[in-house]
């Protein structure tokens, strides 16, 4: 029989304390954008450099004016990543456009970086009828099969073992693609997590987790959330490779990404990497951290910055000045404005797609139940304006 | 007497129950300093200390799980789960462990001193993931008790007579009305009881059936018919399982006609139990079929939230239909 | 045409299923070499590799987060739960996740290819833990298929269409019947359609409506009445969700009188949704109650199983009260 | 803010794979029963180590005959836990005999030691009126209040969160007692033991996780449950104590379980012990174990019986002897199978006990429920034989 153990013996009564297993953290810039002495620095060219500044700033730009929007009352809910976007950018540079991306919810880093446009944004804050996800789901939860990333889903862990699925998908399917799948350390505590890991590793899975530590689920600081050195350490329970980074430093995240996906396509075992940063903003629009931790804490990880950071590096670099960067936010601010001005404006989808999508094709019920709702909305047409004008037309 | 909104209520309930039970502990995801995101654990933490009312980590099946081994062990845990959305994960542990933990055991162990708390349903642009009613998913699942309050007064009396029940409950807080329902609350301690229906408003031409926040739409609904001379009964179930078949059989036996309305779909809700053992024990009496109004048969959608809602103006025609059938 | 049992039809069902499409992936619990505890998928992984059929770690919830990733990525995968009792730990990434991934993602992603397998049911001495009949749980999910089939022949042609159904699907396979039950089956590849309830005898008197292993004693039941003169329609539902109302429909029409039975507890099984949508379509046309015949609201007992059985004399005896109400 | 992680820093991109956490397995007697040089041995006194070896006999002895009786159809199911001795007796030894045990299904060891009588075990294999749990669960579902041993559940894994909860309220009671649950390498995979232990660790709770890991799970060998060095690496990702045993070493177990109980009801904080065994037997009388494993693996398990290394022990002591020991098996022997004949004449209970205990008291409608079922039971005596003649004396 293989247990699965090695076969070391001890006679002394000995235990092993938790607090004994501690990883490093890996920081390849200091926050004034210069390399420490020694640090391995990711293989990055400029234009790759550029493209993840530039999403990095988008991504920040985005968050202020959408927050900014939902406090006017022009959209009902925002979620922003300020603070994580070293992490949510760096990772998806490092990775093959094609491989797919399972995030929770902060990660719109990412998708950004993939292109997804800020009109595509707009459509899915706003609910309107160009929402790829046809108005169903609260804004954030973003999607995009042609860009790879899996549509966001409110409960959380649950993409992480969809995940080791879908890469075991991959593996099977032996184009050299992976799965990525990014959560926060609160999500972490959830079974699915332990399934996840588990499983990828048993069954040799080419899958990245990227946990988020910001240090908050909502207002539960990580030292309630667990007690032992942050979330790296359990990778090892599971035989996986880890890694912990600095979550502030793009470079950081971007090589260890770059390593991690190395080893996960070419070996098919699964990495995990744990992404050390701050939510600098509230949960959510509905969130006021106040109730929870000090304006102290805040301000100090807010001179982290990193997108600070690496603004001076590219500077270091000679890749970017700060002419270029005043002007870069000046332009961003004016399309989100703009688009936003026009995706408000749009109606949302019609009645019909009420029922669409619940299978590949309605059943019988459920279109009887959209007539007699049709019929019920004619005879009330004033009470169900968003409707009542276009019914005929779905 | 208290104005109270509906969140306060319950605020209120617990407070007396830790007050009263030095047993009683509080916990779930953000209960503890925060007290929780709704609120509904504010201050009790100040109060009674951290041991008896603490944040848990992210973890709904552990959060259940952990509460059933304290009400095992002779305490009275009220765990909350902070979305009903979120309350499947905790599955296995409600209907596979919490239910049947008493009758296994030969009543050697039980976990009767368990309550879940946790919001549900709709109408506050949630999505399908803030707006579930899944009451209807433990109502198959002897050893559970399911209650739902309609206002403040109610929360308090059943939240409180819940905690004190001797047997698992799971208590469904209607957050759409969480601070829009206000109301006279008594300050002192008082249970309401369980198992037991509420005839709200006498009637004649037919009854009306629901619980929690729909019993609102039931309300205006009412009024509308009124204006055309339809007289209700409006009955407010108020626990879901073990439910007080009596006294529904007693109300349709009168008015001959029975309107049920939740706002979970309508396939495989608990209308569908109601009326069919109405229908069994009713048969001779029933002018008109019991009509059931529902949510469709779709996850919980968001831009069509309005459209469908079964809102007091679909109760109003179907109730139009039942008189006129 | 070949002799088979119910399991060497699933079996077979698999195999047919894997040959055809390489994109087919079954996995669970002791499914690999061992081939299941009930052997169902013995040999496919000598045949298919281990690749496509394999171990799982034992991790109910992961089973099922693992295929819905899988069937999001294009594969088919048939993931068996060992025993229907145990699905619990899986019932969010069912409920939550399966059902409603085409929907919130508007059909951007889906995971249509998905397929659940597990045995249900009692009658093997297997107390409340390896005798649960849970299809109504999932009943109110609007976005799920329920299938269960009642003899071999059904068996594998349900289940080829299961697999093949662009929708998840979970497949409740009669552990009582695994072995007992043994038809002609024919050998090539068919399927038997979803959402299709079969008049598997006609009859005028009454309507008598069940699935799976419950389908043997409504044939004794019938033998006994048809001894008393009573004229018995059966119907096998076959599906549960999306049901086929039109067929129960019209042949209560025809008859008048309808009684259906499940071995689930009475109380929010899914004969009640049945019964409240049957009175609701032909109130008028019947002549007795919705009479059901079902499960205790206890826990499945063990040493009491034969007397909480809902066997073929106690339907007999509704059948009794129906014609004579 | 607290991330829970220290601050080391690294600047080289290096991953640490997860086979470089190796524990080592904390032995004490050879099978011969002498000790190994050096070793800790723990303080045992000759009635204790009597009273354990003692339980073990009586362990065997009990699963060699109710298997024999399930094979003769006296009885429908068994689990046997031959080789697994020295674990499941050897722990509760180690214990206040108030401290609660929540297991899994294959520790009869720890019931017999705590005393749980011939006469409790056969009336719940034979699901009689005697039997705790009134006839509703299958063979092997023990409980007992009075022996503060949980009634087993069916579902795996469950018991473990439940256990955490347990020593919660133990915890603030403050009686000094402490929980130990007890769960197979294969249930460790199951969310419910991720839950358990993280919030263990951060609650601080005096809770003993006791897995034993004897190399499968019904068919599944472990290392296709799991991919790290057991399950022992992943107490230390929750930042818990741990040690790893040789589950076949009676006086290891209790050694270790000893100092685990110290630590937990001391310091209230939980401890990972994974004692290393084999299931000689198969999974159950349902299963056949010669369609997943070689004899040769068997045998080879076989040659490290715990029962030989701990008489052998005792031998060394002088507290016992061959014929002390083979008049012992002749005794137990006797003794249950005359316990058997006894229980397996008794009836049933009587058919009110259908509805008792689904709650406190019976619901009206489980009332009516009965009295049909009743009525129709008149109806046909004859099919219901068990109770028929018994109707009117619940
Ligand atoms: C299963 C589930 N339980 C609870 C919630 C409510 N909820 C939403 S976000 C959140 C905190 C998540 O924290 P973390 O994973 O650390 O991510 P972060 O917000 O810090 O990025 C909670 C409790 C949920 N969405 N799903
Ligand atoms: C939730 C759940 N899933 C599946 C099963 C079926 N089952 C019973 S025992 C078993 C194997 C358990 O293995 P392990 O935990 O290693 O314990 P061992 O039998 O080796 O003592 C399985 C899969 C179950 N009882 N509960
Ligand atoms: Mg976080
Ligand atoms: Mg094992």
């Amino acid at each position: 029989m293989k247990t699965g153990t090695k076969d070391r013996v001890v006679h002394k009564l000995n235990f092993i304390r938790g607090d004994e297993l501690q990883i490093p953290t890996y920081k390849v810039l200091k926050q004034d954008g210069s390399p420490y002495k020694g640090a391995t620095l990711p293989d990055l060219e400029q234009s790759t450099a550029l493209r993840i500044y530039k999403a990095m700033v988008r991504t920040r730009v985005l968050d202020e004016r959408m927050l900014a929007a939902q406090r006017q009352g022009r959209l009902s809910f925002y979620m922003q990543s300020t603070g994580e976007e070293a992490t949510t950018v760096g990772f998806a540079a490092a990775l093959d456009d094609e491989d797919m991306i399972m995030a929770q919810y902060r990660e719109q880093g990412a998708l950004v970086y993939r292109g997804f446009t800020l009109d595509e944004f707009m459509n899915q804050l706003f609910s309107n009828e160009r929402d790829y996800g046809k108005g169903r789901q609260m804004p954030i939860h973003y999607g995009s099969s042609k860009l790879h990333y899996m549509t966001i889903s409110s409960p959380l862990a649950t993409q992480i073992p969809q995940a080791t699925g879908y890469a075991y998908g991959q593996k099977l399917a032996g184009e050299g693609k992976c799965t990525v799948t990014v959560f926060g350390e609160g999500a972490a505590s959830e079974g699915d997590f332990h399934a996840a890991l588990n499983m990828a590793s048993v069954l040799k899975v080419p899958v990245i987790f990227l946990c988020r530590n910001n240090g908050y689920a909502i207002s539960t600081p990580s030292n309630e959330q667990f007690a032992a050195d942050g979330i790296a350490p359990r990778a090892l329970g599971y035989g996986m490779h880890t890694i912990r980074v600095d979550g502030n430093d793009t470079l950081a995240v971007y090589a260890a990404t770059v390593e991690a996906r190395r080893i996960a396509v070419e070996q098919n075992e699964p990495v995990l990497i744990e992404s050390m940063s701050y939510r600098l903003a509230a949960h959510s629009s509905s969130d006021d951290p106040s109730g929870y931790r000090s304006k102290k804490e805040e301000e100090a990880w807010a001179s982290k910055d990193p997108l600070l950071r690496m603004k001076q590096w590219l500077f270091l670099q000679k890749w970017w000045t700060e002419e270029e960067d005043s002007k870069l936010f000046d332009a961003e601010r004016r399309e989100v404005l703009a688009t936003l001005k026009e995706a408000e404006k749009r109606p949302i989808c019609k009645l019909d797609e009420l029922i669409t999508d619940v299978y590949d094709t309605p059943p019988t019920l459920l279109v009887e139940q959209l007539d007699q709702l049709k019929a019920h909305i004619r005879l009330y047409p004033d009470a169900y304006p968003k409707t009542s004008g276009d019914l005929d037309h779905g | 007497m208290a104005k109270m909104n509906l969140l306060q209520a319950v605020n209120n309930a617990l407070d007396i129950a830790m007050a009263q039970n030095s047993k009683v502990i509080c916990f779930g995801e953000d209960v503890g300093g925060f007290g929780g995101v709704f609120r509904a654990t504010s201050h009790l933490q100040e109060k009674y200390g951290r041991d008896r009312c603490f944040n848990t980590p992210l973890v709904e099946q552990g959060i259940i799980g952990f509460a059933n081994g304290l009400a095992s062990q002779g305490s009275v845990p009220v765990a909350e789960i902070q979305f009903a959305d979120y309350i499947f994960p905790a599955f296995d542990q409600i209907v596979n462990e919490a239910a049947k933990f008493r009758y296994r055991s030969g009543n050697l162990f039980d976990v009767g001193g368990l309550t879940i708390r946790t919001p549900y349903g709709g109408g506050i642009a949630g999505g399908h993931y803030h707006s579930q009613s899944p009451e209807a998913y433990f109502a198959q699942t002897p050893g559970l008790k399911v209650v739902v309050p309609r206002n403040p007064h109610q929360a308090k009396g059943l939240l409180l007579a819940s905690i004190r029940d001797p047997n698992p409950v799971i208590f469904f807080e209607p957050k759409r009305i969480y601070r829009a329902s206000v109301g006279e609350v008594p300050e002192e301690d008082y249970e309401l009881p369980l198992s037991s229906a509420e005839v709200v408003k006498e009637g004649s031409d037919i009854t009306l059936l629901a619980w929690g926040a729909q019993m609102e739409y039931l309300d205006m609904a009412d009024q509308l018919a009124e204006k055309d001379g339809i007289s209700c009964e409006l009955i407010d179930l108020r626990t879901i399982v073990p439910w007080d078949i009596e006294t529904v059989v007693a109300s349709v036996k009168k008015t001959g006609r029975l309107l049920i309305t939740h706002e979970a779909p309508v396939t495989g809700g608990f209308a569908g139990e109601i009326s069919a053992t109405i229908q069994e024990r009713c048969f001779l009496h029933l002018e008109s079929p019991i009509a059931r109004v529902a949510g469709m048969d779709t996850p919980y959608p968001l831009a069509l939230e309005k459209e469908y809602i079964p809102d007091h103006l679909k109760i109003y025609e179907a109730i139009k239909r039942s008189i006129h059938f």
